[in-house]
């Protein structure tokens, strides 16, 4: 009884003294980035010439991110990322595929005009992370040490 | 498989004639009781005490304008049948009183309180109806009715 | 005797985005009122005014830490209403994705019980191995959090390459570390002192406030809506329900500790049955389900969440009622913080598991 | 006289041997700057260290390298020092801010008395320590005690109700734990026939008393552990019950003063710890100085241990504890010592009256 007492104080001492030698799991970053999965659902991105202006996209979506604006006689959909919720339901029930989600998530203006993206600004794909940046990749889950992060 | 929903819904049929407007089955698991407001407590407890249904687990307001009424309906599922009764009655939209059932299931303490707020129903009995999830300043009136002005974003 | 009032929130270290008043006398808490609201959204009102799979994002907002299983319920009730049924593969993605996001909330649920007794460690440790699952969500779905996957007729995509494999190798880690954190926390001699006996919530109380979830079955009740109505897959899956006696704050973090055991079993089950096939029946964009009304029932990591839905045959539901596990949770909050010290009202909040958002909706 | 006749006698006066000591020993190693070159490191390194049982990486800007954050701690000072001190209406204007004030001056006093090591010197004696007296464990255990008493001063006197609750905690708690902390300081007094911190240490060159005095070691680190607030016992504090306990109010300069007296009762207890049952600077081969620094850092890294593996008690717990468990503990050493004087005097170092 006291046996297990006194157990059940120090083991826990162990345990934490024991993981101060584990790997760390924090991404430090603005420095590193993490790798994102394909599917990963960052800013829509469209593809001008599959689009035929049906306006799924703004129909479906739930925020009204998406409104669509004539550009030259025809329809395209022109995007808000101050509205939107990242469900991806646009990309999922374009037609013809021209709306896809993009792994870029580093949204942020210092405008929020420059949150609307028209189409012209939609078409084109987010930047890769500047070069100071190092991309982890998702470690392999080393059953050990319990790493899964750099 | 449904006898048991079936057995729940005769039960009230035969007990509360004239006050069970409409009982019926309405899947597995589901039994769907439309009763008349006066009778309300009356037949909870009777739920509660004779058919076991112990464990609250909604309460609704639903308006109906165009009828003039609201609906509000009670979840009832029982533990040990495993089945959910809906317990609905009707409240007139211009005396929306209805009598409580605190006292009943403790459970509908917050729900009651909740619909209140949100559609105006009085619950008569309960013991404290304020407000509770809108501010206490609110002045808009009852937000979840149907006539209720939505004030859009302005642009 | 002089009663002080003590407001407890919205700007308190554990209090959340809500508030309690609290009438102490010396260190006891002798009466408590919570003061909610914060967070209040309208979501009912907000879901009456769009398409059905335009809700799917905006319910989920009811509590995103369990993002899975609370569009998992209104997804239902819209499938029944339309009378449709989904495929069995689909039925097993579901499966999945919920269990899923029960480890994912539950871990982050006893994370915020070890900080309710001031342990830093227990909590920093879970948000360590959630990231486990949400990457497997990301890989998944195409998002962390929320993560708007299911949508009325079955899910939006398949499991990926690898995902298989992937989990499987998660799911021996996160096992292990089960083990570790059995000892590590519950365990701990100072962790029992601070939970053992503390907010005992008997049988009888706890079904006659119609408390729900692991703080039902930790009080000794063995109601389930996974077994009492089995919904997606789980009728062909084989697991138990924990269940513990006690009804006191251990007793509610170990009956969420041992359904994380239970969560790790049936992902593992269900990735092991999952047959082939289609995962969605087409369903239209604006889907116009016929009059009627449904009610739907799932289990979320903080319990049974109900969805009344009512249609009137267009293209929006008529109304949306959402029975939220916390909002039926709460009305314990008062009856167990009478004459406690004051030092046991967070270990009680938290080990009820009740979370701002989900009350106020 | 000219002026360099005053230069002469300036140096004369300056550089001589007497008072190059006193401004080594005032000023640096037990002194002045030893207890604040460890606040910034404590805080540092209890940062550091919890990070790594939480599997994060902890402070990582402010400091070169491996010890990135070090000065993080020099940053925040120098924030709070220039913000405005907001003192609350309901507040005892004087005694708000006096008291905050009085608090680390109490604690550097009672690190004054507190030897750490030989070093021949003119001084009354030969070793480091700023003020000699022969009952200096005394001295240093009664200034100690007097922090209950600011405690409840400042709780009272911020006119809050989350510090009024914090202060009476605080009061129930180091009173309560004052008792095993004498009693337990009175074990070693017994068995070394002296209060004098020194004399303690050079008894122990046979055995450390950790050994031969094992429970009064595990009840002086426990009380000291709760006479500092330091999680299990933060009672006082309590984040996420009565939001920072006491000391709630303070911003600014005053915050300041708080932490860095906690950060130096952290130092004086860890040396209290070391001297009374670590055989203080007693070693082989490396300096005096040194081993006295390694068992000092052991014990600090023990105290700042309990707040990654350890829940905060509750004040009625923590009493019972107190009262119930660590008290008999001591009066049991006290017995086991007098049983040892009547059957195995050779053991203790000092011999009874009658023994």
């Amino acid at each position: 009884m006291v046996f297990s007492w006194i157990v059940s104080i120090l083991r826990p001492l162990g345990m934490a003294f024991r993981h101060i030698f584990k790997y760390r799991f924090t991404v430090k970053y603005p420095y590193y980035v993490l790798e994102t999965s394909e599917r990963y659902r960052g800013r829509p991105v469209l593809d001008l010439a599959k689009c035929v202006g049906c306006g799924v996209c703004a129909t479906i979506c739930p925020n009204k991110a998406i409104t669509m604006v004539n550009v030259e006689d025809r329809r395209y959909p022109q995007f808000d990322a101050g509205r939107c919720c990242f469900c991806g339901f646009c990309a999922y029930f374009c037609l013809t595929s021209a709306l896809k989600m993009n792994g870029g998530y580093e949204l942020s203006e210092y405008d929020k005009s420059n949150l609307i993206y028209p189409p012209e600004k939609l078409v084109k794909v987010p930047p890769p992370p500047p070069e100071r940046k190092k991309v982890v990749k998702l470690k392999k889950l080393s059953l050990s040490t319990g790493v899964t992060h750099g | 498989m449904i006898k048991v929903e079936e057995e729940v819904v005769e039960t009230l049929k035969q007990t509360f004639t004239e006050y069970v407007v409409e009982a019926k089955v309405q899947r597995e698991k589901r039994v769907t009781v439309v009763v008349k407001r006066e009778r309300l407590v009356e037949i909870a407890r009777f739920l509660r005490d004779n058919l076991q249904f112990d464990h609250i687990a909604s309460v609704s307001g639903v308006d109906y304008p165009e009828k003039n009424e609201f609906m509000v309906v009670y979840h009832v599922w029982s533990i040990p049948k495993k089945v959910l009764v809906a317990l609905k009655t009707s409240v007139p939209r211009d005396n929306p009183h209805l009598s409580s059932l605190i006292s009943v299931w403790e459970g509908v303490n917050y729900f009651e309180r909740e619909t209140w707020e949100m559609f105006g129903i009085i619950f008569d009995g309960h013991p404290n109806l304020s407000r509770f999830l809108l501010p206490e300043d609110w002045d808009r009136g009852f937000p979840f009715r149907k006539d209720f002005k939505l004030r859009t974003k302005p642009e | 005797m002089s009663i002080m009032r003590v407001r407890w929130g919205p700007q308190h270290p554990v209090s959340g985005q809500w508030a309690f008043w609290l009438d102490v006398d010396g260190d006891i808490v002798v009466n408590m009122e919570p003061d909610i609201g914060y967070t209040h959204r309208g979501i009912e009102k907000v879901a009456e005014n769009r398409t059905y799979i335009q809700n799917v994002p905006v319910v989920e907002r009811t509590s995103v830490f369990d993002a899975g299983n609370i569009v998992f319920g209104y997804v239902q009730a819209v499938e029944e209403l339309m009378g449709i049924e989904i495929p069995e593969r689909a039925k097993y993605i579901r499966t999945i994705v919920g269990e899923m996001s029960r480890i994912v909330s539950h871990l982050y649920g006893l994370g915020l019980l070890a900080i309710a007794v001031g342990f830093e460690t227990m909590l920093m440790w879970f948000i360590n191995d959630r990231e486990l699952f949400l990457d497997l969500f990301e890989m998944l779905t195409g998002a962390r959090i929320t993560y708007s996957f299911f949508i009325p007729g079955g899910v939006l995509h398949d499991l990926p390459q690898g995902f298989y494999d992937e989990a499987m190798r998660r799911l021996d880690y996160f096992e292990r570390r089960l083990k570790d954190y059995w000892k590590m926390f519950f365990l701990n001699r100072t962790f029992i002192t601070r939970t053992r006996g503390v907010g005992v919530l008997k049988r009888e109380d706890a079904i006659r406030l119609g408390v729900v979830g692991p703080n039902l079955r930790a009080s000794g009740v063995e109601a389930d809506v996974r077994k009492d109505e089995p919904y997606a897959a789980y009728d062909q899956i084989d697991f138990i329900i924990p269940t513990e006696k006690e009804g006191d704050a251990y007793a509610r973090g170990g009956v969420r500790f041992h359904e994380l055991e239970q969560s790790v079993s049936i992902i593992r089950q269900a990735l092991k049955k999952i047959p082939d096939g289609k995962i969605r029946v087409k369903v239209p964009i604006t889907p116009t389900p016929p009059k009627g009304e449904a009610y739907s029932r799932v289990e979320t990591a903080r319990g049974e969440i109900g969805y009344y839905i009512i249609s009137d045959g267009s293209n929006r539901p008529y109304r949306v009622k959402i029975s939220a596990p916390s909002f039926r949770n709460l009305l314990a909050m008062p009856f167990l913080s009478r004459n406690v010290p004051m030092a046991d009202i967070p270990t009680i909040y938290l080990s009820l598991d009740l979370i701002p958002l989900d009350v106020d909706r | 006289m000219n002026i360099e006749t005053i230069i002469e006698s300036l140096v004369a006066l300056f550089i001589n041997r007497p008072f190059i000591e006193m401004l080594i020993k005032v000023l640096i190693f037990p002194g002045l700057m030893f207890p604040l070159l460890f606040v910034v490191f404590a805080v540092w390194f209890e940062r550091k260290l919890l990070a790594k049982v939480h599997l994060r990486i902890g402070p990582l800007h402010v400091g070169p390298g491996p010890l990135g954050g070090i000065f993080q701690l020099i940053a925040d000072a120098l924030k709070l020092l220039q913000k405005e001190i907001i003192v609350p209406y309901n507040a005892h204007k004087i005694l708000y801010n006096i008291l905050p004030l009085a608090m680390p001056m109490i604690s550097l006093a009672a690190m004054a008395f507190i030897p750490v090591a030989p070093f021949p010197s003119v001084g009354p004696v030969d070793y480091l320590v700023v003020f000699y007296t022969p009952y200096n464990i005394l001295v240093v255990l009664a200034l100690f005690a007097i922090h209950p008493f600011l405690v409840i001063g400042v709780g009272w006197a911020s006119g809050s109700k989350y510090t009024t609750m914090g202060a009476l905690r605080a009061a129930y708690q180091l009173l309560a734990y004052e008792v095993p902390v004498m009693l337990s300081a009175a074990c070693v007094v017994m068995v070394t026939g002296s209060f004098d911190l020194i004399k303690i240490v050079e008894s122990q060159a046979n055995i450390w008393y950790i050994l031969l005095l094992p429970i009064a070691f595990l009840v002086f680190f426990v009380s000291m552990m709760a006479e500092l607030g330091r999680r299990p016992f933060d009672i006082p504090h309590a984040e996420q019950e009565i939001v920072y306990g006491w000391a709630t109010e303070f911003t600014g300069v005053h915050y300041v003063c708080v932490m860095f007296a906690e950060y130096v009762n952290l130092c004086v207890a860890s040396c209290l710890v070391t001297l009374l049952f670590l055989g203080g600077w007693l070693g082989p081969v490396l300096p005096p100085a040194a081993w006295f620094l390694i068992k000092f850092g052991i014990v600090v890294v023990f105290f700042l241990m309990g707040r990654g593996v350890y829940p905060r008690l509750r004040i009625d717990q923590l009493l019972n504890a107190g009262w119930r468990i660590l008290i008999p503990l001591a009066l049991i050493q006290i017995f086991i010592i007098l049983v040892l004087a009547k059957f195995a005097p050779w053991i203790l170092p000092v011999t009874f009256v009658g023994g």
